[in-house]
């Protein structure tokens, strides 16, 4: 009852910290069209090239987006002391850490997802694939904050957070990379992407499993 | 945790692995290991060149530029191997909390990320006259770059913290969660190539003569003996940092 | 001062039950460590309820690692910890205290209300609007219920992060682990926070303190730790 | 033998920047971490003695 209560408390807040602090979708989203929009400067702007290279740089510009989200799910409460009360709490901290990532990546998600198909326009790519796009960064954004919140906790005490963070994070992320672009490049060549979508649920199924247990763990290590 | 490392001790007196758990019993042994390590490298070396360069006969189509693989295969195994070693050091850390394991794991990063440089060095020089290309986005060489980032980030990490021991459990658990990954990364970098270029170009599987595989495999002796060594010697270092003023240090280092 | 609805949670709040307070603490043989050195070791004592632990010592002595293993944010290296309920079952940490620190534990995007009852989920206290109101109250900041916490003055700020310890349903029902309270308070605020710690220790919690101000609390019993 | 002199050797068929590239690229890695093994024990022999000369 009282972990119903706990959990339900750390998700609220969350969605009332998104709500208000308006930076907290709007940063990620302007950076991602910075990202998105510099590109083409250096590439060339023929449609057809900028076809070609569209579906990895609006995945890396979503990946990059969210892993520059991670400082707010343990740095900021550990600056402020209510870090603490998490970690004070009797409730299992792993269901407290999954509760904040759902609810985080429910607002980051919904917000990368709505702006991917549009920026998908940006490198002349159909429809379909802008479609196939954006579920595929639905899909990629739990599982990058998921692996990012182990990186995240342990760095809550270190020094040189932010550049610390990408070392660790960047290379674990490879694999939804590959199957998230992937997806699109299917739908792109004409192909079925159903077994890259399924792999990458695989993922964020074993991320889901692995990723809170390990994080907790690690908020452990490094708040001790 | 000097506390409980004792208890620990007494609880499991007589049992080998806790009596060298202990820093001090183990320096004297670490020396050992080091020494025959040493020695065993300089001779496997040895032998391992001379079979290399003067008694494996010129590859039938490579020509001369194969005998890199003496060194490439037993530096890219290493790698591997040191990544899984220190991720077994550090989950032992983890669960057991003995100081050792932590200390056994950061002795084997610096080497095993030399290893992964020396690994993708050699083995792009390989590549230029053999595929006429100094990086192929292979699933072997990928990983072994993504192998080198997981084992900067580790010693990044590591050294992020003031409090040593915080820095310890959190590098270990990094470390672990790395050793999950690395087969996830492979095989999805291995799907990725066949998905972007097929099977062209691979590297050579071609029938080896067998004083070539006699010297490759010595080779890969003389790189575990190396090795070794150098990690016995890095943990021996460690050991003098963390242990200063334990009286049995001052007669060991004079 | 209640609004109607209030008071009528507060009754079926009261219909509840009595909640036991925490009635001892007793360390054995504690000791922490920072960075692979102690910090102090071998910290035995007893506390029974309604007393007043005030924990002395030089900066550096360890003062703060106390009260954080108290409360169940730090491992001991060594010794234990014990919180015991009257029938003397054991009880967590989180169960037993509230643990208030140097930084306010407050957000300040989320108002003074939204913060509080955070809190009070986590500790998982019942927090009833009336709860709410009323620590608010006390400490006489009722009116920024509905601010946002960043637009407080610093001595809002404090007095509003003070109201977490009064969330509690019934007075006493938790032990209060206190890092330097009266530091950055005014002192109408000191004596007022003197004057609820001794209130709470009346009603039978324990309270633990460290400070370096010498300020007067009316306690029924008290002892002192020098680490 | 494999080789007919020693220029033969060092040329390697024709891939001597390849193979001699590989191999001092080793011994440089291992002349490094040589070096910065023995720098690494001096430093901590220095600072165990330093220590108990302050005490």
């Amino acid at each position: 009852m009282s972990l119903r209560a706990a959990t339900g408390a750390v998700f609220r807040r969350e969605m009332q910290l998104f709500a208000r602090r308006k930076s907290d979708w709007a940063n990620p989203i302007v950076f991602f069209l910075i990202v998105c929009s510099l590109f083409p400067f250096a590439v060339g702007s023929e449609s057809e090239k900028l076809k070609l290279i569209g579906i990895g740089v609006i995945f890396v510009g979503a990946l990059l987006a969210s892993m520059l989200s991670l400082p707010r799910l343990f740095e900021e409460d550990a600056r402020d002391g209510s870090l603490e009360l998490m970690l004070a709490s009797s409730e299992p901290l792993a269901v407290l850490i999954l509760a904040r990532i759902t609810a985080l990546s429910l607002g980051l998600g919904a917000a990368l997802t709505v702006a991917t198909p549009v920026f998908a326009l940006f490198y002349a790519l159909p429809f379909d694939v802008a479609g196939m796009l954006a579920l595929s960064v639905a899909l990629a954004v739990p599982t990058l904050l998921l692996i990012g919140a182990i990186a995240a906790a342990l760095l809550v005490s270190a020094r040189g957070g932010a550049i610390l963070t990408a070392v660790l994070v960047l290379p674990l992320t490879i694999p939804t990379l590959i199957f998230g672009a992937g997806a699109a490049l299917r739908v792109l060549n004409g192909q079925s992407p159903v077994a890259e979508l399924a792999l990458q649920g695989a993922f964020l199924l074993l991320a889901l499993a692995l990723c809170p247990l390990a994080a907790a763990a690690a908020l452990k290590i490094s708040t001790d | 945790m000097a506390r409980t490392e004792q208890q620990s001790n007494d609880k499991f007196a007589g049992r080998w692995f806790w009596r060298y758990a202990a820093p001090a019993a183990f320096y004297p042994l670490a020396g050992k290991i080091e020494k025959i390590g040493w020695v065993l490298a300089v001779v496997l070396a040895a032998i391992g060149l001379y079979m290399g360069f003067f008694v494996a006969p010129t590859d039938a189509t490579q020509g001369e530029v194969y005998r890199v693989i003496f060194i490439h295969v037993p530096a890219a195994w290493m790698t591997m191997v040191i990544y899984l070693a220190m991720a077994f050091w550090a989950g032992t850390g983890l669960v057991l909390g003995t100081r050792l394991s932590f200390m056994m794991s950061h002795a084997l990063a610096p080497t095993g990320a030399i290893m992964a440089v020396v690994a993708l060095w050699t083995g792009s020089l390989w590549g230029r006259p053999t595929w006429g290309t100094y990086w192929v986005w292979d699933a072997r060489i990928t990983s072994t770059l993504i192998l080198f980032f997981l084992y900067v980030g580790y010693m990044a990490l590591s050294a992020a913290f003031d409090d040593k021991k915080k820095g310890d459990r959190a590098s270990a658990l990094i470390a672990l969660v790395g050793a999950i990954n690395v087969p996830i990364i492979y095989f999805s970098v291995k799907w990725w190539t066949t998905l972007h270029q097929g099977s062209s170009v691979r590297p050579g599987s071609s029938s080896m003569a067998t004083t070539m595989l006699w010297a490759m495999l010595i080779m890969t002796f003389a790189f575990w003996a190396y090795c070794v060594a150098a990690a016995m010697h890095r943990l021996r270092t460690q050991i003098i940092e963390r242990e200063a003023g334990a009286a049995w240090l001052d007669g060991a280092t004079k | 001062m209640y609004c109607g609805y209030c008071v009528g949670l507060g009754g079926l709040q009261g219909a509840r039950g009595f909640v036991n307070p925490c009635s001892s603490l007793r360390l054995e043989a504690l000791a922490a460590e920072r960075g692979g050195k102690a910090v102090f070791t071998d910290v035995s004592v007893n506390v029974e309820a309604r007393t007043l632990l005030r924990v002395l010592g030089p900066n550096g002595a360890g003062k703060t690692t106390l009260l954080r293993i108290l409360a169940g944010l730090g491992a001991p290296s060594a010794g234990s910890v014990q919180w015991r309920a009257p029938d003397d079952s054991e009880r967590s940490p989180n169960e037993a205290a509230m643990f208030a620190g140097h930084a306010n534990a407050m957000n300040e995007a989320l108002t003074v209300a939204e913060n509080l009852s955070y809190a009070a989920a986590l500790a998982g206290i019942d927090c009833t609007p009336m709860n709410l109101r009323r620590a608010l109250t006390q400490l006489g900041v009722e009116k920024l219920i509905n601010r946002r916490f960043g637009s407080l003055s610093q001595g809002q700020r404090k007095r509003a992060s003070l109201a977490r310890l009064l969330l509690r349903a019934q007075a006493g029902e938790r032990a209060w682990l206190l890092d330097e309270p009266f530091v950055a308070l005014d002192t109408d605020t000191q004596a007022q926070l003197a004057a609820l710690i001794g209130e709470e220790l009346a009603a039978g919690a324990i309270v633990v303190l460290t400070s370096h101000q010498a300020v007067a609390i009316n306690a029924p019993k008290m002892q002192e730790l020098m680490l | 033998m494999n080789w007919e002199s020693w220029s033969a050797f060092w040329d390697m068929g024709g891939r001597g920047f390849f193979v001699w590239g590989s191999y001092g690229a080793l011994l440089i890695a291992v002349v490094a971490e040589l070096l910065s093994l023995r720098s690494a024990r001096k430093a901590a022999i220095r600072s165990l003695h330093d220590d108990h000369e302050t005490l």
